[in-house]
């Protein structure tokens, strides 16, 4: 059951159960994104409150399993306060974070190793890279967001 | 009923061992195989039959002249008839039509006979508990035709409500409803929709791609106008599905795919399209998988199809009394709580824990089931569901399958606890 | 053309040996297989490619938790990447959609981009040389959306006849075209109709099946913009066929077949299609034949496309000109005399003998030839014949295989001499 | 080669080489009728000059292969003149004669054997049953002759 242990993190489990920034924001002003994966029904609502480049807050709502609730939440508390360079930067952090490693020896894009305490609770997904079908369920609320970013722009 | 299979012999351990997936272990456990809802297990014989085929008959069937070529068509052909058989087709192989799945066989349906046959304002009754195969041709019929689709609603102890029926019937042209959910378990009373349909001047068409492997299938004494599975859901190979109405509609249905084989002639300035269900299989069509479902149709007769809804049923109820005993409150059946018209198929709504992560931790125990909507949303939205974790047997499963889903069940309740 | 494979080690002889079907015996002779333009036979590798997935990993694909659905899946995924590798789809495997065979193929191609795009008035240009799969589509578009439905005309020599091809042109869409021709095993100037078909504003689509397994194939140095082929024709398996467009063409055509997989969301009201490759995918795909496909392409590699196309141009060469001096007169080949542009397909019209006999005589001496009007009628017509017996070669053909074609000819000769 | 031989018998192969009444009827007074094999693209057109229950001439036009020409060939010159019952059971005698033996015992019908004498220069076809793919092309003509005296009755 290692392997089990390694993708339900206790961090994780929490986050599910006790799902931070859970709610709405009146939008507008706030900005609403909706994400979906077709394939496993997940859905995730992002508000999104930006004030002179900042994230000053986000909300969610949404449903899904466990990966997709707690990377949301966990999302939520990392990008809050930051400025959306900052926030631009953390997801593209996790994204690297998500990557499978490729073996193939002809691949071009050199994977770097992710900086882990950067990224505090967050690290606590990387499990998640080793059942790969579950990368989409962690990645929804990121993309999401990154959607709410583009349409700020 | 069709003619009852008097053997004696059946034994699903006889069966475990003619399976060769189940020997494979995953994750340090030998599988537990309980997703025979999506897609059931290839005996030997069935992937031997295709093997044999390729190894020794491979070639394109029809016209041709030379030794392979008349075997290939022997056996395509014999899987006609195996198929007219085994669902007792009362005008034989000639009703009989090859698809590549069921989903091709409705399409068909909805394309075909559907365009044919309705005009704008008829209305397609099906149900709420229906496969997206069963519904989404009928929205791409009404977008095009201007028909209506109607859903006969589900009852909350997850029963088609009849009650109403009459009603629901106006305008009603064709009933179209599966023989047994791929979410509930639950078994329509078919013969009674047939009787209802016929009485309204409707006809009646038959999703039977959870009934085939599972049941007698008896198209004749259902009564029913239409009925489709797929080969991959009886111990067959994947890519072939199964189309069959009564010979009379079948030559009166204007072609759906064009292409060779389809055809009696073509001329530079049109075409006249073949009879019977050639008219129906344009290009090359799934040989070696008629092969193996004719092999698959042959190893289910040899097991006897009652004894295998005996034997099912046994497991089912064994389960529903163990579910509801050890997870009382935490896991929720979705489905009939009893084996009365029921299959065995068995949803799993467990209390905070999302499908997904269900499916997830029976992983780690070798066991497989299915988490999702099951290409049922409608199905789901009604019961207020995003997913549910499904289990569901074949006649190669045991009780001890059973064991092996509670006790990586009980793991994944205390895990999310 | 596609990067050039260096490959040293092909020998028809290795292939042979790869192929078990090669060594069946019929009436007391090894059969001598001369029918790879209806279906090409399977090695050994293709065949236990899809016993092995039988055997280890199948599962129904997507959706899945499970390991072995979650193997089943990259099998079939896999095969999308190898497909889009063997044909260097320039947007890779996201162009790639796997249909039931080739003519499904152009079903999809005429029904849902073909409504789509196509109005009253517009044409499509076809050839008097298609397959029925490339005509018969069209001539169901045109009873329906009102199209027309124009034929390049074929020349004496068995070519296109492009002289008059501006005029033609007029109100063109859509040109679509076969690669090769199964009948006269003519190789068209893609390429160039490709130009010709941009110039005009109108989109190239061709029919690959005859080229695919013969010679090399890149659809973005070609410039086409829809490629259509079977896995039967290239050493793979019955049951799935394939369809290429670019990205952007494919993400704007309606969907086709309706039913589970292929949707977003499913409402009691509407659906929403599935974006990508999966939207032409209604249903359980065929995911064993993908497995056999993806192994054929890799086996296909392996001996070198060049190299096949090079050692059937031989068999080609030989084949004609003994043809022309044994039997003088006597046998027509109905295609061109020499290998210029040319496959390896022979079509032969023996005076006094109906191919019918021929294909019968020869099959007593082993031979596998495939008499008939090989689905494409209106060439038949064109050249005033109701059939020819058809002689093509595989990589596994060796010029033994001609030597018996052409001892078993002279044989037939003689009887009805 | 001893299966062709019985397949393509010397009396075949000659009417093959010269068939029998070809040609036309004047259509009407004679019945026109058109038989075609989808599969292989035979055709025959039958002509028939029926008077007083008696078939007086019999003509035939059409393509195919040997076994399908002959065959029609053969017929012609068997039925030409005869009445119309007696053209009947001859179809049903041949019929007979393509009728594959079935070795299954369940089978209802039990296969009476052919009176081959009867049949005269028709029994050179019996060969044929020995190439199932081929009955069709032998019962070409047959057919079409058959549905001609249904048009009449
Ligand atoms: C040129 C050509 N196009 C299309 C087809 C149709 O292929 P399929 O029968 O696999 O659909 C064939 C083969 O029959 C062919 O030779
Ligand atoms: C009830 C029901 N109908 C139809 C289908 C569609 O079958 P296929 O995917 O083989 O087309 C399925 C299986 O997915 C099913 O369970």
């Amino acid at each position: 059951m290692s392997n089990l242990e390694d993708l339900y993190r206790e961090v994780i489990l929490d986050h599910y159960r006790s799902p931070r920034n859970r709610g709405e924001l009146t939008s507008p002003p706030a900005i609403r994104v909706e994400g979906f994966n077709p394939l496993c029904g997940d859905e995730v609502v992002v508000y999104l409150d930006v004030r002179d480049g900042v994230l000053v807050d986000i909300k969610l709502t949404g449903h899904g399993c466990s990966i997709s609730q707690s990377s949301s939440s966990l999302m939520s508390a990392a990008v809050k306060g930051k400025t959306i360079e900052e926030v631009r930067e953390t997801i593209a952090t996790f994204k690297q974070l998500m990557t499978v490693p490729r073996s193939s020896p002809d691949e071009k894009s050199e994977v770097t190793p992710v900086d882990l305490r950067a990224l505090g609770e967050l690290a606590a997904l990387q499990g998640v890279v080793k059942f790969p079908v579950r990368i989409k369920c962690a990645m929804l609320a990121w993309n999401t967001l990154g959607q709410g970013l583009d349409e700020l722009a | 009923m069709a003619a009852g299979h008097t053997v004696t012999s059946f034994d699903p351990c006889r069966v475990r061992a003619d399976t060769p997936l189940l020997t494979r272990v995953v994750h340090d456990r030998t599988i537990t195989y309980l997703d025979s809802a999506a897609s059931s297990l290839q005996p030997r014989a069935v992937i031997e039959a295709m093997s044999r085929y390729y190894e020794l008959r491979h070639a394109n069937v029809h016209r041709g002249v030379y030794q392979t070529a008349n075997e290939a068509t022997a056996v395509y052909e014999g899987a006609r008839e195996a198929i007219a058989r085994f669902i007792n087709a009362p005008g034989g192989a000639n009703e009989i039509v090859f698809t590549k799945n069921a989903t091709e066989s409705f399409n068909l349906l909805a394309k075909s006979w559907g365009t044919a046959n309705l005009k704008p304002g008829d209305v397609v009754l099906v149900t709420e508990m229906e496969h997206h195969a069963n519904i989404v041709p009928w929205f791409q019929l009404r977008d095009v035709a201007g028909i209506e689709v109607r859903f006969i609603p589900v009852t909350d102890d997850f029963r088609l409500d009849l009650s109403n029926i009459d009603e629901l019937m106006k305008d009603v042209k064709l009933v179209s409803v599966t023989a047994m959910s791929n979410v509930l378990g639950t078994i329509n009373p078919i013969k009674e929709l047939a009787a209802i349909a016929h009485r309204c001047g409707a006809l009646l068409a038959v999703d039977g791609a959870q009934l085939v492997a599972h049941e007698v299938t008896d198209v004749a004494d259902l009564d029913v106008d239409f009925f489709i599975f797929s080969a991959h859901k009886m111990l067959g190979p994947t890519g072939i599905g199964v189309f069959w109405t009564r010979e009379e509609t079948l030559n009166a249905m204007p072609p759906f795919l064009g292409g060779g084989g389809m055809i009696a002639d073509v001329r530079i300035d049109g075409y006249t399209p073949a009879s019977g269900p050639a008219r129906f299989e344009a290009g090359t069509p799934p040989i070696a998988e008629a092969a193996g479902l004719g092999a698959a149709v042959l190893y289910l007769e040899s097991l006897g199809m009652a004894n295998i809804a005996e034997h099912e049923r046994g497991l089912t109820a064994d389960a529903l009394t163990r579910l509801a005993f050890e997870f009382e409150g935490r896991v929720r059946v979705i489905g009939p709580g009893d084996t009365v018209s029921r299959g065995g198929v068995i949803s799993l709504d467990v209390e905070g824990v999302h499908a997904h992560d269900v499916a997830q931790v029976l992983d780690q125990f070798g066991v497989c089931v299915r988490p999702g909507h099951h290409c049922a949303k409608p199905l789901m939205r009604r019961f207020n569901l995003s997913a549910t974790a499904r289990a569901s047997y074949g006649p190669y499963s045991l009780v001890r399958d059973t064991d092996v889903l509670l006790e990586a069940l009980g793991h994944a309740v205390t895990m999310f606890g």
